[in-house]
C-alpha cells in the first residue's frame, strides 16, 4: 500500500440527473479511521456513497483524496487511485462463479489474498465452484464484503454491509473491519444496523432530506445518541 | 472406405469452418449480448481484403494484417458510434446493426462493384488423405484452424478475459467498481470479435463465392451454432459447429441439401425451446 | 392519454381521406404499407407491450395470404369466402398460440431464444412454401389470384383494407386497456412476481402472441387479392425483419406508430428507388439514427407535439365501487415438508427437510446466511423445483408445480428484494393484487375489474397512507415504500398462506417498528398465517411465538422462541441480534 | 392534431404526387414520344444484372431513335427497379403504367415478379419478357424473348453425347421453378441421346457447402452435370467442383452460366464447364461484334461486362420495334394480330416470333479461362409448345 491518503469532501452535491439528492455534504476520513453515515430510508446515504464511488455524477463541491480531485476521475480509476466499493444493491455478478467473483480483478486469479477471510466465512470457501447467483441474499453480502476487504485499496466504501447477513456474521465482520483500520485503511460505512456501529464507529453522521443533521465521534453509547436523532 | 473418408474430412472441415465463421460473434453477442447482423459484413470485409492483396500483387498471408486492420478500424467506428450506446439493449443492437450491414454492404458494391469477384487459391490442386482426394488448400487450412483454436482455448482457460466480459454485461456498475473499465473492455471485445469474423473471411475467400451480399450466409448459421452449442464457451462453440455441420452434412448426403437445411433448422429451434443454455451449458 | 386517443383517431381519418387527395394509385400503395403497418401493430403488442420479439411475423402474413388466396381461387361462393377468411385468420392464430404456449411455459423472461425460434420457423416456412409447389405453385408463386369480389383492386380494395385497419386498431386499443394489456405490460417488467400473483403468464403471452398472428393473418388476407399473387417471399425472413424494422421506426410501444413506420419508409423506398442509386444506405442511416435517438420512434414525437395541445377531457378521480370478495372459505393451513432436497450442481442446499406449520399466526424462520431459508420458499412457491422429498399444502402435493399454479392454491410471496412493477402506477400494482387468484380469462377483456375494492385495500390505505397517491408510478417510490408497496401487495391477494422473505431488509429502526405492526394488524384482520424469514431478533420476538431454525439445510430446532434461545445446538451456530 | 400529422404522414406522398402530376400533356400528339417502361432489377439478388441491363436499354433506345423511332416517334424510356419481391415490382410498374402513362414494357426479372405483373397488365398494355425462363408463358400482350429450356437443351445435349462422351448426367439446381423444369425438360433429350440421369438434386437458396452434392456426384460416376444453380449458388459450387479436382474428368454443362459468373468461378476452375445460350459478349458474327463495339464505345471499357441477361434488354426493345410497326400501333389488340411471324435482326442473330416466343440461335459456348469461347451454333431453334 502506497501512502496514506484521506478523503475529503466538502460541500459535495449531486443526484441521479437533475435531481439532487444530496445538498453540500461535507465530511473526512482519515487514514485507519471508520465512519458511519446513517438516515432514515430515501435520505441519500447511498447517493452520497455512489458519487463518492464515481457511479454517480456530482453537480458541485469536491472530493479530495489526498491531493488529488476525484471529481474527474472515472469510477474503475477511482478503484486504481484506492477507493474500493461494496455497493448495496446488485452486489455480485450472478453469472459467475463465486472463484471468479473474487479473482476477476486479479491477473494471477489467485485465492490465497482470500485466506483470512475464508477463515471466517468458510462457507464461501465451500461454494467457489458455485454460481453465486445461486447464493442466498446474506451469503452474496459476504462475499461482496470480503471482495472488497480484500482489496488493495486505502479506503473502503461498504453500503449497508449487514442487510440481510446473520447477527454471527456480522461480529465476524467487524473483527475484519476493525484488524484493517488497525493496518491503516480507511472505512467508510453506510448502516442502519446502529449495534455495527457503535462497535466500530470512530466518527458518525446522520443523514436528513440529503444533508448532514449531525455528526458525533464514537464510543460508548452511540447508538443511543445515534437513535435518538433518526426518531425526529 | 474412401467415400467414408471423403465424408470425414467434409465433417471436420464444415465443423471447424463453421466454427471460425461463429467465433466472432460468440464474442460479440455470445459475451457482449450485441445481436450483431453486420457479422456477415464483417467476413465479406476479410474477403475483399484478400481480392485487394491479390490484384496488389502480394501473398495470400499479406491479406491478414490488412484484414485485421480494416475490421478493427470499421469496429471501432461502429462501436463508438453505434453500438456502445446499445449494449444492455439486445433488440435495438439487433436493428441497429441491421442497418449498418446493409451500409457495409453498400460501401463494397460502391467501391468494388456488385459483380462476383475470384480469389485465387494460392495452393491449388488436391493431395490425397486416408485414400481420398483432397484439396490441398483445404487440408492446409484444416492444421491451421486446428492450431489455431488449440491456442486460442488454453490461453482463454488461462485468462480471465471472458469472466471480465461477462461480469461486465450483467453489471456494469458492479464491473467498475472492482475496476474494469468497461469502456475500453467493451469496445476491445467488440473490436476483436469483428477481427475474427475478418480472419474467417480470409481463410475462406479463396472457396468461396466473394461479392458484397456474401455476408448473410454466414450470419444465421451462427447463431443457430451459438445457440445450440451454448453461450459464452469455446467447447460450447466447437460442440455447436459439429451438430449443425454434422446434421446438415449426415442428413444431406442420405436425403438431400433441402432435407439437411431443413434438419438444421428443426434441430435449431428445438435446442431453442428445450435446452436454450445450450449443449455446453455455462458452468 | 386522451390526447394521444385523439391523435390516433385523426390518423386513421386522415387516412381514409388520401384516395380523395391523391389518386387511386396513391391510396393502392397505401393500402399495402397499410397492410404491412397492421402486421406491425402486432408487432407491436408482443414487443412493445409484452416485451418478447417475433422476427418471424411474414410466417403468419404468409400462411394468411396462401390460405385465402386459395380460397379466391376457388371462385365457390361467399361461403367458401368466408370460411377462408376465418382460416387464414385462425390458422395462423393457432400455430402462433401452440408455438408460444410451447416455448414460454419453458421459458420465462424476453431472451433472444423466442426471437430466433420465430426467426427460424419463418425460414422453415420459406423453405415450405418453396418446396412444396403443387400447393404454393413454388418460387413463381401462386398466381392469377382474383380480386375480392365487390371490389376492385385498384379503387376501392383500400376502403376495405382501411376498415380492417380500424378494426385491429380498435381491438388492439382495446386489448391494450383491459386487464389483459395491463398485465401483459406487467409481465415485460417481472414476469416471474406476476406469477406469484398466480398469473399464467405463458398462456398470457401465448394468447398476445396468437393475436398478434391473428393480425397478421388478416392482413395477408387481403394481401392477396391487393396482389394477386403470393409468392414466398411473404413468408420470408427478409419481410419479417423488414415489418420489424417499420415497428421500430414508427414506434413500438404506440398503437400507430407501427403503420407510420410502414407509410413513411414503404413511401420513401418508393421513391427513391428507381431515382437514387444508394436509397438503401439513405434508409439504413434513418434507422439506425432512430434507434440511437428515438428508441421511442417517429411516434413518440407526433405524441410530443400533441401533448404541447390543450388536453382534451381531463382524466376523473379512479372510482372503486365494486365490492369483491376475496376472503377464502376456508382460511386453514396445513403445509408439510417431508424429507425435502435440493441440490443444485455440487451443493446440497436443502438437505432432508422437514417440518410442519398448522396453525394460524406468524411463523418464523431463522438461520444463518445460506441455511436454505430462502431456498425453503423457493421450493414452496416453485422457483425450484425439489430434488426430492414431498411439499404437501392443504392435502395437495405443490412441490414441482408451476409458480402461478402454486399461487393460485393460496400461497402468496413477497420476495427478499421489493419487487413491483415499476412503470406501472401505484393503482395498477393495487390492481394487479386484487386480480389475483380472482380474475378469469374473459374478465381479463372487460373493463369492470379496474373498479374491484376489498375491504382490507382500504384498510391498507389506512395504515400507509402514500398509496392513496395511486397514480405516481411504482418506481419512483422510495425502497422503503416499495418494501411497504410490496407487502400490500402480497396481503391483498388474501391468501391463506403468507410468505415473507425479509420484510424489514434496508428499513431503519422506526420504519421497522412501523412493519411489525402491519404486519401484526393484518394477520390479525384476515386470521391467514405467516412465514417469515428474519435476522431481526427483535421482530421475531414480537411478531411470533412459533420459531424454525435451519441450518446447513435441515432444520435444526423448532419450538417457541424460550426454548430455541436455551437450545444449545442453536447456540452453537447461531447467536442472535437486532437493530 | 391535427393538420400536421396528417402533412407529416403523407409528405412521401405529396412528393410522389407531384412526380405523377408530370408531363400528362395532349397524349394523343403524333409526336410525341413513345414511352417504355424498362424493369430492371436494380437492387437484390438480380441486381448484378441491373448496370448492363440499363446499359443495352440506353443503347437500343439510341439506335432506334437513331433509326426513327417506333412508328416513327421517339423512344423515351422509363426505368423501374424490379429486384424485390413482386408486391415491389407491382408498385414500381404501376408507378410507370398509371402514373408516365407509359406505352409498354420491357421486363427483365424473375418468373414470379412476371406471373404478378401478368396480373396487373391483364393483357392492357404490352409486355415484353427477356430474361432465360423455364417456359409456359402465353397470356395476351406477352412476348417472350428468353430461351426456354427446349432452346437451351435439345440441341446441346446430343452434341454433347456425341462430341464430349456425356452419357451419364448429374442434374444439380436451386429448389424452384426454372431448374425442375429445365430438369424435367432435360430427362427427355437425355434419354433421346442415349445417356441416363445417374443422380438429381436441389438445394435451398442458402445452400453455402456443396460438399455432400461434390460427394455424391464422385460417387454416382457421373460423367457430366447439368447445372442449374444461380448465381452465388453457381459459382460456389463450380468453384468447389474444381477445387476436388472433379473438372479434369467431369463435364459441367449451365444454362445460365453468363459472364459474370464465369468471373466468380474463375480462370482456375473453369476447365471442361460449357454454356448454353442465347447470347455471349464474344459471339464471332457480325451484328454480335457491332453490337459489343458500340457498347464498349458508349460505356467504355470499364463498363459492366456484358451477358445474356442484360443484351436481352437490347433485344426486348427491338423485339417492340419490330412488332409495333408491323402492327402499326402500340394497341395490343393490334399488335395481337400481327405478332405471330414477326422477325427482326440484333446481335444475337435473325430472330422469329411463334406462339409468343422466339425461334433463334442458340451458342453452345466452353469457358476459356475466365472467358467464353462459342464453340458450336445451333440455327433457329424453336422455344418448344409453351401454349397448352
Amino acid at each position: 500500500m502506497s501512502k496514506p491518503h484521506s478523503l475529503a469532501i466538502s460541500k459535495l452535491s449531486g443526484g441521479y440527473g437533475d435531481v439532487t439528492v444530496i445538498r453540500d455534504v461535507s465530511l473526512t476520513v482519515e487514514p485507519g479511521k471508520i465512519v458511519f453515515v446513517t438516515g432514515r430510508n430515501g435520505v441519500g446515504k447511498t447517493t452520497l456513497i455512489k458519487l463518492i464511488a464515481g457511479q454517480l455524477a456530482a453537480q458541485s463541491g469536491n472530493i479530495l483524496f489526498g491531493e488529488r480531485d476525484m471529481r474527474a476521475e472515472p469510477p474503475h480509476a477511482r478503484r486504481a487511485i484506492g477507493i474500493g466499493y461494496a455497493p448495496q444493491e446488485s452486489v455480485v455478478f450472478d453469472d459467475l462463479s463465486v472463484r471468479e467473483n473474487l479473482t476477476l480483478q486479479y491477473r494471477d486469479r489467485d485465492l490465497a489474498r482470500y485466506e483470512a477471510l475464508f477463515a471466517s466465512f468458510p462457507r464461501l470457501r465451500e461454494r467457489r465452484a458455485q454460481r453465486a447467483g445461486t447464493l442466498s441474499g446474506g451469503e452474496k453480502k459476504i462475499l461482496s464484503f470480503c471482495r472488497a476487504v480484500a482489496e488493495d485499496t486505502q479506503l473502503v466504501m461498504l453500503d449497508e454491509p449487514t442487510e440481510g447477513v446473520q447477527p454471527e456474521n456480522i461480529e465476524r465482520m467487524a473483527t475484519h473491519v476493525a484488524t484493517e483500520a488497525g493496518k491503516g485503511r480507511g472505512f467508510l460505512i453506510v448502516e442502519q444496523n446502529l449495534g455495527f456501529a457503535e462497535r466500530l464507529a470512530d466518527h458518525a453522521h446522520v443523514l436528513d432530506h440529503g444533508a448532514c443533521i449531525f455528526e458525533t465521534p464514537g464510543g460508548a453509547d452511540l447508538r443511543a445518541r445515534l437513535a435518538e436523532r433518526l426518531a425526529l | 472406405m474412401e467415400l467414408v473418408a471423403l465424408q470425414g474430412l467434409n465433417f471436420v472441415y464444415i465443423s471447424l469452418t463453421l466454427a471460425l465463421v461463429a467465433l466472432g460473434l460468440a464474442v460479440v453477442f455470445g459475451l457482449l449480448g450485441v445481436m450483431n447482423m453486420a457479422h456477415g459484413e464483417f467476413v465479406m470485409l476479410g474477403a475483399y481484403s484478400v481480392l485487394v492483396v491479390q490484384n496488389a500483387g502480394l501473398p495470400l498471408l499479406a491479406a491478414l494484417p490488412l484484414a485485421l486492420a480494416v475490421c478493427a478500424a470499421v469496429g471501432w467506428l461502429l462501436e463508438y458510434f453505434v453500438i456502445r450506446h446499445l449494449y444492455r439493449r439486445p433488440f435495438d443492437t439487433l436493428l441497429a446493426t441491421w442497418g449498418l450491414a446493409i451500409l457495409m454492404r453498400e460501401i463494397v458494391e460502391a467501391v468494388f462493384g456488385r459483380d462476383y469477384k475470384s480469389v485465387n487459391q494460392s495452393l491449388p490442386g488436391t493431395v490425397e488423405v486416408f485414400g481420398a482426394v483432397y484439396p490441398a488448400y483445404r487440408v492446409v487450412l484444416m492444421a491451421l484452424m486446428v492450431a489455431f483454436f488449440a491456442g486460442l482455448f488454453l490461453w482463454y482457460r488461462r485468462s480471465n478475459t471472458g469472466a471480465r466480459i461477462k461480469a461486465m454485461v450483467s453489471n456494469p456498475a458492479l464491473a467498475t467498481a472492482v475496476g474494469v473499465n468497461t469502456a475500453v473492455l467493451a469496445r476491445g471485445a467488440f473490436i476483436f470479435g469483428v477481427c475474427m469474423a475478418g480472419l474467417a473471411g480470409v481463410a475462406l475467400a479463396p472457396l468461396v463465392r466473394v461479392e458484397p451480399y456474401m455476408g448473410i450466409d454466414y450470419l444465421l448459421s451462427s447463431f443457430f451454432i451459438l445457440v445450440v452449442g451454448g453461450l459464452g464457451s469455446l467447447v460450447g462453440l466447437l460442440v455447436g459447429s459439429t451438430v449443425i455441420g454434422g446434421s446438415d452434412a449426415i442428413v444431406s448426403a442420405i436425403t438431400s441439401k433441402t432435407g439437411g437445411y431443413m434438419t438444421v433448422l428443426v434441430i435449431s429451434i428445438l435446442f431453442l425451446w428445450l435446452r436454450p443454455n445450450g449443449i455446453v451449458a455455462r458452468d | 392519454m386522451a390526447s394521444s386517443r385523439a391523435i390516433n383517431v385523426l390518423f386513421l381519418i386522415g387516412l381514409l381521406l388520401v384516395p380523395f387527395m391523391w389518386d387511386s394509385f396513391v391510396a393502392y400503395q397505401l393500402g399495402l404499407f397499410l397492410l404491412y403497418g397492421m402486421v406491425g401493430q402486432g408487432i407491436g403488442l408482443c414487443w412493445g407491450r409484452a416485451g418478447f420479439l417475433p422476427l418471424g411475423q411474414a410466417l403468419f402474413f404468409g400462411v394468411g395470404a396462401y390460405v385465402f388466396g386459395f380460397a379466391l381461387k376457388l371462385e365457390a361462393g361467399p361461403l367458401i369466402l368466408v370460411a377462408g377468411l376465418l382460416a387464414a385468420i385462425l390458422l395462423p392464430a393457432l400455430i402462433a398460440f401452440v408455438v408460444g404456449f410451447l416455448v414460454f411455459i419453458r421459458q420465462i423472461g424476453s431472451g433472444p431464444y423466442f426471437s430466433l425460434i420465430t426467426l427460424a420457423l419463418t425460414m422453415l416456412g420459406f423453405q415450405l412454401a418453396n418446396s412444396m409447389d403443387w400447393l404454393t405453385g413454388g418460387f413463381n408463386g401462386m398466381t392469377g389470384i382474383p380480386a375480392l369480389p365487390g371490389t376492385d383492386t385498384y379503387e376501392t380494395l383500400y376502403y376495405v383494407i382501411w376498415a380492417a385497419l380500424v378494426l385491429v386498431s380498435g381491438v388492439l386499443a382495446y386489448v391494450g386497456t383491459a386487464p389483459f394489456g395491463q398485465l401483459l405490460g406487467a409481465t415485460a417488467q417481472n414476469e416471474e412476481r406476476l406469477q406469484y400473483f398466480g398469473v399464467n403468464t405463458a398462456l398470457l403471452k401465448a394468447i398476445a402472441f396468437a393475436i398478434s398472428a391473428a393480425v397478421a393473418g388478416l392482413a395477408g388476407a387481403l394481401f392477396a387479392p391487393h396482389q394477386g399473387i403470393v409468392t414466398p417471399q411473404s413468408v420470408g425472413f427478409l419481410l419479417s425483419a423488414e415489418i420489424v424494422v417499420w415497428t421500430a421506426v414508427g414506434g413500438r410501444a404506440s398503437l400507430m406508430g407501427p403503420v407510420l413506420g410502414a407509410i413513411l419508409i414503404g413511401f420513401m423506398a418508393s421513391e427513391l428507388r428507381d431515382s437514387f442509386q444508394y436509397w438503401e444506405v439513405l434508409i439504413a442511416l434513418v434507422f439506425v439514427v432512430v434507434v440511437i435517438r428515438f428508441p421511442g420512434g417517429l411516434w413518440s414525437l407526433v405524441e410530443g407535439l400533441a401533448r404541447r395541445l390543450p388536453s382534451i377531457g381531463a382524466k376523473g378521480a379512479r372510482k372503486r365501487d365494486l365490492e369483491t370478495d376475496k376472503s377464502r372459505a376456508d382460511g386453514s393451513v396445513r403445509l408439510a415438508f417431508e424429507d425435502v432436497e435440493l441440490v443444485l450442481g455440487p451443493v446440497r442446499i436443502l438437505d432432508k427437510l422437514s417440518f410442519r406449520i398448522d396453525t394460524p399466526g406468524v411463523h418464523s424462520i431463522i438461520g444463518p446466511n445460506g441455511a436454505g431459508k430462502t431456498s425453503a420458499f423457493n421450493v414452496l412457491t416453485g422457483r425450484l423445483k425439489p430434488t426430492a422429498g414431498r411439499i404437501e399444502y392443504n392435502g395437495a402435493t405443490v412441490g414441482g408445480l408451476s409458480r402461478h399454479r402454486i399461487a393460485r392454491k393460496g400461497i402468496a410471496r413477497k420476495l427478499q428484494i421489493p419487487s413491483v412493477f415499476p412503470d406501472l402506477s401505484v393503482d395498477r400494482n393495487l390492481d394487479i393484487a386484487l386480480w389475483a387468484g380472482n380474475l378469469t380469462l374473459s374478465q381479463m377483456f372487460t373493463l369492470r375489474p379496474f373498479r374491484w375494492s376489498t375491504p382490507l385495500l382500504n384498510e391498507m390505505y389506512d395504515i400507509f397512507p402514500f398509496l392513496e397517491d395511486g397514480r405516481q408510478p411504482a418506481g419512483s417510490l422510495s425502497l422503503g415504500q416499495r418494501q411497504m408497496l410490496d407487502f400490500a401487495m402480497t396481503c391483498l391477494t388474501q391468501s391463506p398462506l403468507l410468505l415473507l422473505d425479509e420484510p424489514c431488509a434496508g428499513l431503519s429502526s422506526s420504519e421497522t417498528g412501523e412493519m411489525i405492526d402491519a404486519i401484526e394488524r393484518i394477520v390479525a384482520t384476515t386470521g391467514s398465517t405467516a412465514i417469515i424469514i428474519e435476522h431481526d431478533m427483535q421482530v421475531v420476538e414480537r411478531l411470533s411465538n412459533h420459531v424454525l431454525v435451519l441450518n446447513q439445510g435441515a432444520l435444526l430446532a423448532n419450538g417457541a422462541m424460550e426454548e430455541i434461545r436455551s437450545n444449545p445446538a442453536v447456540q452453537a451456530v447461531y447467536g442472535g441480534g437486532s437493530k | 392534431m391535427n393538420r400536421r400529422t396528417l402533412l407529416k404522414s403523407s409528405t412521401a406522398a405529396a412528393l410522389l404526387a407531384m412526380t405523377l402530376a408530370g408531363p400528362v400533356t395532349s397524349a394523343f400528339a403524333a409526336d410525341d414520344p413513345v414511352k417504355v417502361g424498362i424493369l430492371i432489377p436494380q437492387s437484390g439478388p438480380g441486381g448484378l444484372f441491373g448496370p448492363s441491363s440499363k446499359n443495352s436499354a440506353e443503347l437500343a433506345v439510341e439506335e432506334i431513335n437513331a433509326g426513327g423511332g417506333i412508328l416513327g416517334r421517339m423512344v423515351e424510356p422509363f426505368y423501374a427497379d424490379v429486384g424485390g419481391p413482386p408486391s415491389d415490382a407491382i408498385q414500381a410498374a404501376l408507378k410507370l403504367w398509371k402514373g408516365e402513362k407509359v406505352d409498354a414494357f420491357i421486363g427483365m426479372h424473375d418468373s414470379a415478379v412476371r406471373g404478378a405483373l401478368d396480373n396487373l397488365f391483364k393483357g392492357q398494355v404490352p409486355y415484353i419478357y427477356t430474361p432465360v425462363y423455364e417456359g409456359g408463358e402465353c397470356a395476351d400482350g406477352v412476348y417472350v424473348l428468353g430461351e426456354t429450356p427446349a432452346q437451351q437443351l435439345e440441341p446441346v445435349i446430343p452434341w454433347m453425347a456425341e462430341n464430349k462422351g456425356a452419357s451419364k448426367w448429374y442434374l444439380i439446381g436451386n429448389d424452384y421453378n426454372w431448374p425442375r423444369d429445365t430438369n424435367a425438360a432435360a430427362k427427355t433429350y437425355i434419354e433421346a441421346s442415349g445417356g441416363t440421369v445417374v443422380g438429381e438434386e436441389y438445394l435451398p437458396f442458402t445452400a453455402d457447402n456443396f460438399d455432400s452434392n461434390l460427394a455424391k456426384i464422385k460417387d454416382s460416376g457421373a460423367d457430366a452435370v447439368l447445372v442449374t444453380l444461380v448465381g452465388g449458388a453457381s459459382v460456389g459450387f463450380n468453384r468447389a467442383f474444381a477445387s476436388f479436382g472433379l473438372s479434369d474428368d467431369v463435364t459441367r454443362l449451365g444454362t445460365l452460366i453468363e459472364e459474370n459468373t464465369l468471373a466468380g468461378i474463375g480462370a482456375e476452375n473453369s476447365k471442361n464447364l460449357f454454356s448454353s445460350a442465347g447470347y455471349f459478349a464474344n459471339i464471332d458474327t457480325e451484328p454480335a461484334k457491332k453490337f459489343a463495339e458500340a457498347y464498349k464505345a458508349k460505356f467504355g471499357d470499364d463498363a459492366p461486362v456484358l451477358n445474356s441477361l442484360g443484351e436481352s434488354v437490347y433485344d426486348g426493345l427491338l423485339l417492340l420495334k419490330a412488332i409495333a410497326d408491323k402492327a402499326g400501333s402500340l394497341d395490343v389488340a393490334a399488335m395481337e394480330k400481327a405478332a405471330e411471324g414477326v422477325s427482326y435482326s440484333g446481335p444475337r442473330g435473325e430472330a422469329t416470333l411463334e406462339q409468343r416466343h422466339t425461334t433463334k440461335d442458340i451458342y453452345l459456348a466452353e469457358a476459356n479461362g475466365a472467358d467464353f469461347t462459342v464453340v458450336e451454333t445451333f440455327s433457329n431453334v424453336g422455344a418448344g409448345d409453351n401454349c397448352q
